[in-house]
């Protein structure tokens, strides 16, 4: 790994991700937002560098920024698509400057081969808790039927990883059916469209819903509620607010929780500390530079307990305890 | 009644208008006549209020007034008949007579066609016009056309009160002879609720229809005529600036064409709707007239020839080689020059300049491997200019802003200067003025000396016979008849006309 | 007796056509593709974008275009559901004032729309581009980027209230196709849309205010685009700022697929309707004849442009850009 | 008078004032380095806004550039192994036949280039789903560095991509303004059938351009997934409508045969600088969407002569 330089005393800190038009991203962001303010430092100062859904903004925004603080900045950031990582991490390093990114980057680069400047890499392994909502799923259809996934953007990682979560529950099942899997691009109107034609394909046969997040589900339950059907078992993933009050109302069995919050405001943290030179990474050991995020199973019987918890009043987080809900090092396969 | 003091208009780089005074009294018919670029239509587009004046002021009834477009004006009873066609072909002929004026048939917005269908019907019955008004325009001739845009701007005659005035804009070009009759017959009917402002290059019809005649010269003008008062030539010389040839078929210089060296030869050529069975040969050096009526197929021949159409029968030969699937590209290759009609459309490409649209047929003369070589173009643009006399600022000029008789003579001037030895023309001499005419009129002799064939669908009856060397008549897509038309023993108007209808 | 069986009755139906073997297709691979049922699904998937194309149509027969509408529906459907839960969340204690309040100010928007493009003269393509991004840019700003939930069981009957097996939503899109209809064919303003798109100089020329028309007709456009928010806020109980988003792309498409001309003055309606129609079929019949997701975007594409080369008479037009 | 003079010209002076309004916020945003970096930076996105100028100087668009794009980074991605240096070849000549297809449709068929082309995009995602088998995909760094590296490095403080773009830029303009294509690509944006009736074989031009977008959508695709160092069928996702933005923002109207490639440059790095803006002027993440649309209507208010625009349609 390269040596950082001399710790930078007051840095810029920012957050680039995809967009503020979702619950997810939102939340992400109250996360950074409430790790600034606890040093000190109104909301506003966390910079948002919005991708939009493009790698190739991305990457210019955070070289913008990199160029405009002079490299003393600290970044979180998810990179967009896997392969975008690895330049954006470069181009922090080449800068001096320190980043922690989540979610997307390919298996093949590792914070340690960077250097300290590339703090850390937290993402969420998908596949257990898809599966546990699976098996949940499977439960709630008695163990026999069939079973539809409304996938994610096909090519996205946590799309993959939450469509074989579901397969791996499935071998557990053989009286299931997997009846078709397609993707919904993880967006309200295509999940009632694909929703609808699922229904005209295969009619009764489907006795269950697997989504692979929460706004899929939202469309899937407005397809099903136009056909009159009220009780088909459904679970989705996320854990936004909306879907918590619809597991409590009895409309969706589970969701998964994954605590963007925490997220949002830990991975500011790990970069900020890292360039203050409150800890050095390279003296860290693998598993926090590389690890895993917490996530949390809603079904109905914890729901409010949930709520109450996470929802109501957002719980005010030790940021400086980085590792202590992470879910240990990251594996590749 | 109407009058014009000192207007002046100006566009980048030309003063289209310079102190133009102008007046008409009531009843008048005033002509307006003048070289290509001289102003007229800039003149009558700032009565009717579509352009505003840069200076000088216009009076109705002694008051001024100002047009901040052509509803202002109409509504003070002024219309106009375009140069170039000016109907919606996309709706009925009702609506186009009625459109921007559906109050009348309206409540709330909500149009009874019921009404106005009755109301179009009396307004065509006005200009003699028997059709359904709710035809779709695009289905009408080019005459009918003509005559539907009369009825429209008739309009004004139940909509304004008091006095009008009718412009018309060249509104005989694309007309036959019995139809300028009919026109020039409603004219004078009218002269009862309406002046006319009346514009053609046909100096014959000028000094037929009006009682006064302005004549403009480079955006002044230069004098009025009252009628009777001066000879065709008289004006003509003020037009001009010079003396015009009373020959200006330039029949003196025809000379017998060279018969051994067919340039092209259609047999038995058919085009499914249009034309059957055409058979004709053009030779070096001759001109080649095609009279017939309108929609009579002529436009098909020319196109045959210059690729644009596939015959579905019949072989083709240019230059003794016979051509199975001729494109516009193979036929310039092989020589082929073609001035279309509708020289705004396919004529000149606007929004490029001069030298850009003088070589777009023959870019591959001024570029080496793909590259053209600016100077060369320009240097011949700047020759054609001066040779043509073209009105435009410099070969840089857009050509969408010259008059369109000078874009006339840049098209011309493409397959001239390109050196193409087969000539299909079509109207060349549309909407020219009587100096341009003569210099095309001398550039077709010119060209035949030089072993030029030409194909020539004449603007009338008179040109086709003063040119020629051979007339084929069409009719309905047949040929009818051919005559040779060795000077001094030509056929006569009648003789066509017996063989057109 | 005129001939039936012209050329120009040929393609006049072609898009027709093409939308009946499509159905004949879809139906010989899954016959359960043919099912009042599953007709019910394609009509509520197709009713806001019906009202969406509709609303287009209106600006490309001018010979304009107008891609404000992602951007129009995301900023009026959330709006909308403010409103309505501002004024009491269910339609019986109030909240039916904002249907009307909400189509103004669809309107309103399709006219500062026009406005920039008539007025600065900047070319529609560009104005309405630009104007999307404001449009769901003020969509974030309003929500934070967070759904608006709307689930009043009354307004929701427009989606779950069936006549003839039918829901609501889909006759009130009904109706608003034929007042589209009729202000296309029967007023003064429609009329002025196809003169201005078969030639607007000419139009100006005799007298037509095309400016105002231009406007008017953004305007309009602006008004079915909150038709179109209402209509998706019913269909999914929520509204947020990418509730407008894939309008833009699928709405033009079917446009055109119906036989609407983008060089303006031709087609109408009625061609609109069953362009969405076709869409909305292939759509949901790739799904339901299970063909493979990486398949579909291709074989979308090459449906759309089939139905398009069959409806195109390759006489009449001189070229297409 | 003296406006009309100056209105060719109000691209570069808006790119100007913009820069010197930043500038003035923020001096640094001055330095050389910076401002070279910046427009390296927008690289892969202005060599798409070129090849789309060519669609959109003929009056057509290419909606197909940024699936092209996908399409490219995934083929370069999975055959850089086997093929090496000749993968680049691969690419543009996929790129140079897809839009042969799109401008065959439209020419030929008579398919508005809206439609074939979105058509084509929708082929392109299909192929790049079934090549990438919906993954992403890492290139071998160290054979991306062999074969490409030369592409992404840097001289100095310029980057390389920034002589890739000259270069292109450079080619696509001696084109547009000294060759008989550009002459013709201009008389068919202008008046296509006072081309044709010129005798220019029209539809082969035009099918050109389409061909030559392609061509550049598949160049800008390369540079990306060489620049990232892999692909992925929705990596150059958000790259379109920038791209069309930066063609119409420098003054190339729908309309055809205005504008040109230079003007391009211009209105890619208006749109680099509008972005750059957010951020040097500390726009809050909610707003940066409106004010991005609200600054653009502004520039482009600003940037096209509208002399030149017969009607706005
Ligand atoms: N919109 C315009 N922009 C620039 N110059 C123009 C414009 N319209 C006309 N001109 C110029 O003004 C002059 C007068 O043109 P005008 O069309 O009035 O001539 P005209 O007498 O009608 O000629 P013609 O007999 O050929 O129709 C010409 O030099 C022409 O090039
Ligand atoms: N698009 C079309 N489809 C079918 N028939 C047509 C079409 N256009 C023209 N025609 C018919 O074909 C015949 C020949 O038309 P054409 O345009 O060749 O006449 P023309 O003799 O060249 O006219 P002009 O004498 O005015 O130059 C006419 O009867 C006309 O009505
Ligand atoms: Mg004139
Ligand atoms: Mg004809």
């Amino acid at each position: 790994g390269g040596a950082a330089r001399a710790a930078i005393s007051d840095p810029a800190i920012a957050w680039s991700y995809r967009d503020r038009a979702s619950a997810y991203w939102n939340s992400v962001v109250s996360g950074g937002e409430a790790f600034v303010e606890s040093l000190g430092k109104s909301k506003d100062s966390l910079v948002s560098l919005i991708n939009e859904g493009s790698s190739e903004k991305s990457l210019a925004d955070i070289k913008a920024f990199l160029a405009k603080t002079g490299g003393k900045c600290a970044i979180a950031c998810d990179a967009n698509d896997s392969p975008n990582a690895r330049p954006v991490v470069e181009a922090v390093r080449d800068a001096g400057a320190y980043i922690s990114t989540i979610w997307n980057k390919t298996d093949d680069l590792h914070p340690w081969d960077i250097g300290d400047n590339y703090v850390s890499h937290m993402t969420w392994s998908d596949e257990k808790p898809a599966e546990q909502t699976a098996r949940i799923l499977f439960d709630a259809m008695g163990g026999k039927g069939g079973v539809v996934h409304l996938g994610g953007i096909a090519a996205n990682n946590p799309a993959i990883e939450r469509l074989n979560g579901l397969k791996n529950a499935l071998k557990d099942f053989p009286d299931i059916q997997l009846l078709d899997a397609q993707p919904a691009d993880w967006d309200t109107t295509k999940g009632t469209e694909l929703m609808a034609s699922f229904l005209t394909r295969f009619g009764d046969k489907i006795t269950g819903v697997h989504c692979a997040n929460d706004n899929i589900a939202y469309g899937v339950i407005e397809a099903l509620r136009a056909e009159g059907i009220e009780n088909m078992p459904i679970v989705a993933y996320d854990g936004n607010p909306e879907a918590v009050k619809l597991v409590m109302d009895g409309k969706l069995l589970a969701t998964v929780f994954t605590n963007p919050h925490w997220g949002g405001g830990i991975t500011a943290a790990l970069a900020y500390y890292a360039a203050t030179g409150a800890f050095k990474p390279s003296e860290e050991p693998k598993e926090h530079r590389e690890f895993y995020g917490p996530t949390v199973l809603v079904t109905k019987k914890d729901a409010a307990d949930f709520k109450a918890k996470y929802l109501d009043a957002v719980p005010s987080y030790n940021w400086k305890d980085f590792w202590g809900p992470s879910n240990g090092q990251i594996k590749y396969k | 009644m109407y009058e014009l003091k000192a207007v002046e208009k100006k566009f980048p780089g030309v003063r289209a208008l310079k102190s133009v005074d102008f007046s008409i009294s009531r009843g008048e018919i005033v002509g307006l006549v003048g070289e290509n670029g001289a102003g007229k239509s800039t003149l009558m587009k700032v009565i009717y209020g579509a352009y505003q004046p840069d200076g000088g002021e216009i009076l109705i009834d002694g008051k001024p007034v100002r047009f901040a477009g052509p509803r202002d004006a109409m509504e003070r009873g002024i219309g106009m008949v375009f140069q170039e066609q000016s109907l919606i072909t996309n709706l009925s002929v009702m609506e186009n007579i009625f459109l921007g004026y559906e109050d009348q048939f309206s409540r709330f917005g909500v149009v009874n066609w019921k009404a106005m269908a009755k109301a179009a019907g009396k307004q065509l019955a006005k200009v003699k016009l028997d059709i359904d008004p709710r035809t779709i325009t695009s289905s009408l001739s080019f005459a009918q056309r003509q005559l539907v845009e009369l009825a429209k701007v008739l309009t004004l005659e139940e909509r304004v009160q008091g006095h009008l005035v009718v412009l018309l804009d060249e509104p005989t070009s694309v007309l036959a002879e019995e139809e300028v009759k009919l026109l020039f017959k409603l004219v004078r009917e009218l002269t009862t609720r309406a002046s006319f402002i009346f514009v053609s290059h046909r100096m014959d019809e000028v000094m037929e229809l009006s009682d006064r005649i302005y004549v403009m010269k480079d955006g002044q003008v230069v004098d009025v005529v009252s009628r009777g008062a001066a000879t065709p030539e008289a004006i003509q010389h003020k037009m001009v600036g010079r003396h015009v040839d009373k020959e200006y078929y330039r029949e003196q210089r025809q000379k017998p064409y060279d018969a051994t060296k067919p340039l092209v030869e259609l047999s038995g050529v058919d085009l499914p709707g249009r034309v059957h069975d055409i058979s004709l040969t053009l030779h070096a050096g001759e001109v080649l007239c095609l009279v017939g009526t309108e929609g009579s197929g002529r436009e098909a021949i020319l196109r045959t020839i210059y690729g644009m159409r596939t015959p579905t029968k019949g072989t083709l030969k240019i230059k003794g080689e016979t051509v199975s699937r001729l494109t516009a590209r193979g036929a310039v290759e092989r020589g082929v020059g073609y001035v279309p009609r509708e020289r705004k459309i396919e004529g000149i490409v606007a929004g490029m300049n001069v030298y850009e649209n003088m070589t777009l047929s023959q870019m591959p003369h001024y570029a080496r491997m793909g590259w053209l070589d600016v100077a060369d173009e320009r240097a011949l643009a700047r020759k054609w200019i001066g040779k043509l006399a073209i009105k435009a600022s410099s070969e840089y000029a857009d050509c969408g802003n010259l008059s369109g008789g000078n874009q006339q003579k840049v098209v011309l001037a493409k397959w001239r200067s390109g050196g193409s030895d087969i000539m299909l023309l079509d109207h060349p001499t549309r909407g020219l003025d009587i100096g341009a005419k003569e210099d095309v009129y001398d550039m077709i002799r010119e060209m035949c000396d030089d072993g030029v064939g030409v194909v020539l669908v004449a603007d009338t009856l008179e040109e086709a016979i003063g040119l020629s060397h051979t007339i084929v008549v069409i009719k309905d897509g047949e040929i009818q008849k051919r005559f040779d038309c060795v000077p001094g023993s030509k056929p006569t108007l009648y003789d066509l006309l017996h063989y057109m209808i | 007796m005129p001939r039936i069986l012209t050329r120009e009755n040929a393609i006049r139906w072609a898009p027709f056509m093409v939308l009946l073997a499509l159905i004949v297709l879809f139906t010989a691979i899954n016959p359960s593709f043919l099912s009042q049922r599953n007709f019910a699904r394609i009509a509520i998937a197709a009713a806001p974008a019906l009202m969406v194309a509709v609303g287009v149509t209106f600006i490309i027969v001018m010979g304009s275009i107008d891609l404000s509408m992602e951007g129009v529906v995301s900023l009026t459907a959330v709006l909308f559901c403010f409103l309505m839960l501002a004024l009491g969340g269910t339609l019986a204690s109030g909240g039916w004032v904002a249907i009307p309040v909400i189509l103004a100010v669809g309107a309103a928007i399709g006219l500062v729309n026009g406005f920039i493009h008539v007025k600065l003269k900047i070319p529609s393509f560009m104005a309405s581009l630009a104007l999307g991004f404001v449009g769901t840019g003020a969509a974030i700003l309003l929500t934070g980027g967070d759904i608006v939930k709307f689930n009043d069981p009354t307004f929701r009957a427009l989606l779950t209230w069936r006549i003839l097996g039918f829901p609501l939503m889909v006759y009130v899109a009904g109706l608003c196709l034929v007042l589209a209809w009729f202000i296309q064919s029967h007023t003064r303003l429609g009329r002025y849309f196809y003169a201005v798109g078969g030639g607007e100089e000419l139009a100006h020329a005799s007298g037509v205010r095309v400016q105002h028309v231009r406007m008017a007709g953004f305007s309009l456009a602006g008004f079915f685009y909150a038709i179109a928010a209402i209509l998706q806020v019913a269909k999914l109980g929520q509204a947020e700022s990418v509730t407008g988003s894939n309008f833009m792309f699928m709405s033009i498409t079917s446009v055109v697929v119906g036989g609407v001309a983008l060089w303006g003055g031709i087609g109408g309606v009625w061609n609109t309707l069953v362009g969405v129609l076709i869409v909305a079929v292939i759509n949901n019949g790739m799904v339901v004849i299970g063909l493979p997701d990486f398949l579909q975007a291709a074989v979308l594409g090459l449906l759309v442009i089939i139905a398009v080369i069959l409806s195109t008479d390759r006489r009449a037009v001189a070229f297409v850009k | 008078m003296d406006i009309q003079r100056l209105k060719p010209h109000f691209p570069w002076i808006t790119l100007l004032v913009l820069v010197t309004i930043v500038g003035i916020a923020d001096p640094s945003f001055l330095k050389p380095a910076n401002l070279l970096s910046l427009a390296g930076d927008i690289v892969p996105l202005f060599i798409m806004a070129l090849g789309l100028t060519f669609a959109i100087y003929i009056g057509g668009i290419d909606l197909s550039a940024q699936s092209m794009a996908n399409m490219i980074t995934v083929v370069a991605s999975v055959y850089l192994a086997p093929l090496g240096i000749w993968v680049a070849a691969l690419c543009i000549l996929a790129g140079f036949t897809l839009g042969t297809l799109s401008g065959y449709l439209t020419t030929r068929m008579y398919v508005p280039s809206f439609i074939s082309t979105l058509a084509v995009g929708g082929i392109c995602f299909s192929v790049a789903q079934w090549l990438s088998g919906n993954r992403a995909l890492n290139m071998d760094a160290t054979q991306r560095n062999e074969t490409f590296g030369w592409m992404i490095g840097r001289t100095g403080i310029v980057p390389h991509e920034l002589f890739i773009a000259i270069g292109l830029l450079a080619i696509c303009l001696l084109i547009e303004r000294r060759t008989v294509l550009g002459r013709a690509l201009k008389a068919v944006g202008a008046g296509e059938l006072a081309a044709a009736a010129s005798g220019l074989n029209v539809a082969r031009y035009k099918i050109l351009a389409f061909a030559i977008s392609g061509g550049l959508a598949a160049v800008a695709g390369l540079l990306f997934s060489v620049k990232l160092s892999g692909g992925a069928p929705t990596i150059a996702n958000g790259f379109l409508l920038p791209a069309i933005v930066a063609v119409l923002v420098g003054g190339t109207p729908l309309t055809g045969g205005v504008g040109g490639v230079l003007n391009t440059a211009i209105g890619t790095l208006i749109v680099a600088v509008i972005r750059a803006s957010m951020l040097y002027f500390g726009i809050a993440a909610t707003q940066q969407q409106m004010v991005f649309g609200l600054v653009l209507i502004a520039a482009i208010a600003l940037t096209i002569d509208r002399s030149k625009l017969r009607t706005v349609k």
